[in-house]
């Protein structure tokens, strides 16, 4: 466990962890009893790696996410309720219902949003920190991405960009060993890290199921970051709980064994940090089990919050587009 | 005769071309694990070099397929979502596109790409939902779009076997579409329409998966009103079945384009222009397009409803179009 | 007045615009040594943070830009060569275009795109020729084509003043022309065409760089024949001004469309098609489509000349739209 | 030099290169006499990287090229005559007058393309590389980029398909230290080699002004890959001694100094060579001024013979198109 950590904010990792744990499960249910549209990517399993990431952060700085976006949303300080509100489709939500699971920001908070392709929010992470630079602001912009997206070319790119210009970026990315079906050792040969080396940038790999380590690592990054130290790149080896969606629940998929599965849960992340809490007298028993009731309350406040919210009328749908305040633009589907 | 889902002729022709030529392979994400179905069975029964599941690196697998076919190969490369194309968009408009043409003919280029799930519904919001046809028409590709599983089988079978690079669009509504398909090789031409529904008053041109929609709007419009309308599907967009689509227009005057991409310079606006060109003195009413709304799908499902095409809107332009009298 | 190139024009929007607003940057390759001349100083004056030469990563810097906007930035996004759009498509179609929607307002995206020397001709082959802006109006992009100096000038500070995504097309051909050009910091509106030359027989709607062409082709057949055409420059291509064209063909009732790029799914056949929806009721002709033809421009002059829309076959056009009488 | 090298074809890469030298000095005259329309990209200065890759291939092992192709194509047994055919827009051309300099290629001799997109041609040597692997021949595919294109992220992609299937895949990435104006100390920390390590492939460094040195490279990489030994990565260091394109001859351009051009010319990969084939009692002077005099016959032929050759008919335009075969496609440009 990191050493400097104040008892209070070691707590709050915990009940962050918890929240991004109820919260994905709660969506699971919510998807398969048809409440929820589209596909779902469930962060289970990986809470460490955006809590321990968002705890060096403040709201200043900004994120990119991913496809899994609800952990670094939530971690970030995302509002439960307008992420359910997001979620049902609901002009209450943080997009007010355009976005859902795969666009879901709030730029309010530095969060730039989610994002459905992969790789593509690691060069928009450099721009934002690029205007901190200029600015001689101290802030920093972090740029989420999975293992299957260091194959994607403008994930490179955008390293290096980083790097020639010493931009306050930090690359995290999340290694949980399959992009899909595809395991990471079938698409890489040798780390991850490796390749952020390249570009000349510090580049480490942690324990992506320890909060703690993460987190120690987030931080001398985003403190080399404000220093105009530059860029860094922290490979956090975790692994997801669910299938790569909602709807692979419903498959049979065959790319991960069982055995696997229970191996990494042992090592779960929030087990581990209610553990250490414990024994380093920072928490009892039972102010687990209250934060666990607290956070559950919380979530089913926000579903319930988010089922009464009015959705978007349909006269609207055109609304938010670019260029709506010229005539005939954008068209509209039938003749207008 | 047999009844199979569009999903399983794409399968079957996949299977049956690869049978039958060693030099087709298939490339693209979690190919292997085949979770939709498409590619089922291919990697047990053709091995690790012909059944490749790529790292997320769309561009570069694109212009592997390109060397793969200089070399003597037959690549099938597949989209696992439409958007993808976007990040390979140079491998495709830039190089495959212009191949042939910039080598001077020294080297043919045949080359499949499906695009799985194209313009998909139900919530996948702006990113994963586009049906991006017109763009690889402007460039210049064959592309088919087939609305029945057996058109699926036929042209895919036809497009393995082309010379030269074709896009084959796999509608996300057409997948679990059901038809008769038989159970030998067989190739539908590339080039050839087809009258869905024969009718003599206004014809609707509709394009993959709505086809079916524009034929049930047919009927109920033929019983509510009278109207009969001919359903025409291109089912390959280019080459472009010209000819084809005149012949109906010259009997019905009047047109309804019904498309499920967006509007501006979408295809609907190349027909309407080729109408606007050839059909002129035929036409008895302005040519309709119905398409999608200029703006990427919006998440939420009535959002989402309110931009695409819709029936009903294909029912009014129909009723307008049949009912206009030049003032 | 003052004469300038366009090219000259461009500089000097730039020139202002930085000095006005700090928050306006310019990106791209190779920017600061501005061979060319339309950055040409901005580094001295600016500075390194305000001015970045790029690594050849389009995907990146154009990514880059809409994180700056997003931060609070202003970002232009300069491509040296057109195609280049290709390599960096999805985060152009599937990110900027779709950024503003997708987020539900949350923030706008004031970025604008230069594309240089667009539809170059000359010998430079199918890969750097292209003429791309039907892909980016069909994505939804606003882009604008200026047609002369003075709207290079006078576009170029509206686009970079607009809060959405603009693309600035600066075609090949129009870089050298010279024209009247204000000292002061103005605007030309989006969305706005313009009667480039008054007649009663034909419209002719051209595109960028081809209006002059235009324009001269009119002034010889008004001499030669007597014809009198309307040369209608729509300058900014979405949003687009359609009552603006529909005012001069419902005096016509005859169109040719004389346009740069390819003609599949191209630019001339949306006009085509506004047409057919909206004008039919005046239309006595055929709408013509006078564009590229659907290839890559081949390298030999000869060849190149024969697939690009040329002022003979415009002259064609017009002389059959005006002959033409229904049969 | 290397030892292993016999006499006759030490003194055919000393022809090679001459051959390629006095080539592009050529274009650069007929560019200026307008006889050469669009742009060349003159690959004088660098004739030691193509030479010394091409002489360790055989016919049927292919290679992409770049927009400064010309080294390449004749280094690979490019026909001169038909180049310069082809540079004049003629329908003997290699491309028949349809691809000039930037896509000039000659497919049965396995050059797959000049391309004028910066590091496309990465992917498409994979490509034709996995032919070779699978059907058991023992080719090998050679990409060659500039510095420039190292931050291109289709080849990161390109390189790391090449890792992870195994396959007989040469990089040559031509390191002339800019790319147009921008020189790569400043879109670049680190050696470019170091990128290719990272995913797992052989990687070196080599004096690409030594013919002798780059032959050795691409010899043990050729090897490697005939073998299954997978891909290789070669950086050459060299340099360009013209402007980036024939046309930068007539600007003002400042971003290199004369004498750095001066610098590098000491080094120059003609004179290095003929003095060590001198040395090693391989060749007199007599001989090199012999060969100077045949290359030089060569090229005056070959001008000689496209000028001769008739220019494509106009007609024919729309020939080699895609669907030609299929009324009214392609789509003329006017009415058809
Ligand atoms: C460029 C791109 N290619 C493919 C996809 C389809 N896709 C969505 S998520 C995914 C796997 C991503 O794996 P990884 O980056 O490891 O993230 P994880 O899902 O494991 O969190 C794929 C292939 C996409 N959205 N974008
Ligand atoms: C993807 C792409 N970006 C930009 C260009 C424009 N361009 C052509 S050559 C070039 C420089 C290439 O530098 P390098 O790779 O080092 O090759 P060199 O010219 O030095 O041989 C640029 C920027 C292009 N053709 N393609
Ligand atoms: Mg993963
Ligand atoms: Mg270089």
């Amino acid at each position: 466990m990191s050493n400097i950590l104040p008892p209070q904010m070691a707590r709050k990792m915990y009940a962050d962890m918890l929240r991004i744990r109820q919260f994905d499960t709660k969506v699971v249910e919510l998807v398969d009893d048809d409440l929820i549209p589209g596909s779902c990517h469930e962060y289970c399993g990986q809470e460490a790696v955006a809590v321990g990431v968002c705890s060096a952060l403040t709201d200043k700085d900004i994120l990119t996410s991913t496809h899994r976006g609800h952990g670094h949303t939530l971690a970030k300080g995302g509002d439960v309720g307008k992420m359910f509100a997001e979620l049902f489709g609901r002009s209450a939500g943080y997009n007010k219902g355009r976005g859902g699971s795969m666009h879901i920001a709030d730029v309010s908070l530095g969060i730039f949003g989610a994002n459905g392709i992969v790789g593509a929010g690691a060069p928009i992470a450099c721009g934002a920190a690029h205007k901190f630079k200029a600015a001689g602001e101290p802030h920093v912009a972090v740029s989420f991405f999975g293992d299957g997206a260091i194959n994607q070319g403008v994930v490179h790119e955008a390293m290096n960009l980083a790097a020639i210009w010493r931009l306050p970026v930090i690359f995290v990315c999340e290694n949980n060993l399959y992009a899909m079906t595809t395991p990471l050792r079938e698409v890489t040969i040798l780390e991850l890290h490796e390749r952020a080396q390249s570009y000349g940038m510090a580049s480490i790999k942690v324990d992506g199921m320890d909060v703690g380590a993460v987190f120690d690592a987030a931080l001398s990054a985003v403190e080399r970051a404000r220093s105009g130290g530059g860029p860094s790149f922290l490979q956090c080896d975790t692994y997801r709980y669910f299938g790569h969606y909602s709807g692979e629940r419903h498959m049979k998929t065959t790319y991960r064994t069982q055995q696997e599965i229970d191996e990494w849960k042992k090592r779960d992340p929030l087990d581990l940090w209610a553990e250490r809490l414990i024994r380093g007298s920072i928490c009892s028993a039972q102010d687990i089990e209250r934060m666990k009731r607290e956070v559950d309350d919380e979530i089913a406040q926000g579903v319930e919050y988010a089922r009464g919210c009015p959705t978007p009328s349909p006269q609207d749908a055109l609304e938010y587009m670019y260029a709506v305040n010229y005539p005939y633009t954008p068209a509209k589907g039938a003749e207008q | 005769m047999r009844q199979l889902r569009f999903l399983q002729a794409m399968n079957e022709a996949y299977r049956q071309v690869m049978a039958q030529d060693e030099s087709v392979m298939i490339l693209g994400e979690d190919i292997r694990g085949g979770i939709r179905g498409e590619t089922k069975g291919l990697h047990a029964a053709y091995g690790d070099d012909r059944v490749l599941d790529t790292p997320i690196s769309e561009a570069a697998f694109t212009g592997f397929a390109t060397g793969a076919a200089l070399a003597g190969l037959r690549p099938i490369v597949q989209f696992q979502v439409p958007s993808l194309i976007y990040v390979a968009f140079d491998q495709l408009v830039n190089q495959a596109a212009k191949m042939r043409l910039m080598l001077g003919g020294q080297a043919d280029l045949p080359v499949t790409y499906t695009i799985m799930v194209s313009g998909t519904r139900g919530g996948n919001a702006g990113q994963h939902s586009d049906n991006p046809y017109p763009y690889l028409v402007h460039a210049g590709f064959k592309v088919v779009c087939p609305s029945t599983a057996y058109d699926a089988k036929g042209l895919m079978i036809q497009a393995i076997r082309e010379q030269d690079p074709v896009v084959f669009i796999a509608s996300a509504m057409s997948l679990p579409q059901k038809g008769e398909v038989p159970e030998d090789i067989y190739t539908v031409p590339l080039g050839k329409g087809q009258v869905r529904r024969p009718g003599t008053d206004v014809t609707v041109v509709a394009v993959g998966h709505l086809v079916p929609e524009a034929l049930a709007v047919a009927d109920s419009l033929f019983e509510k009103r009278g109207i009969s309308v001919e359903v025409w599907d291109p089912r390959t967009l280019l080459p472009f079945d010209r000819d084809g689509l005149l012949e109906s227009v010259r009997k019905t005057g009047r047109v309804v384009i019904y498309d499920d991409t967006n509007r501006s310079c979408g295809y609907a606006s190349e027909i309407s222009a080729i109408l606007g060109e050839h059909a002129f003195s035929y036409l008895v009413a302005p040519i309709k397009r119905i398409t999608r709304a200029d703006i990427p799908l919006p998440y939420n499902p009535d959002l989402e409803a309110a931009v695409l095409p819709s029936p009903k809107q294909l029912e009014q332009a129909i009723c307008s179009a049949w009912s206009y009298s030049k003032s």
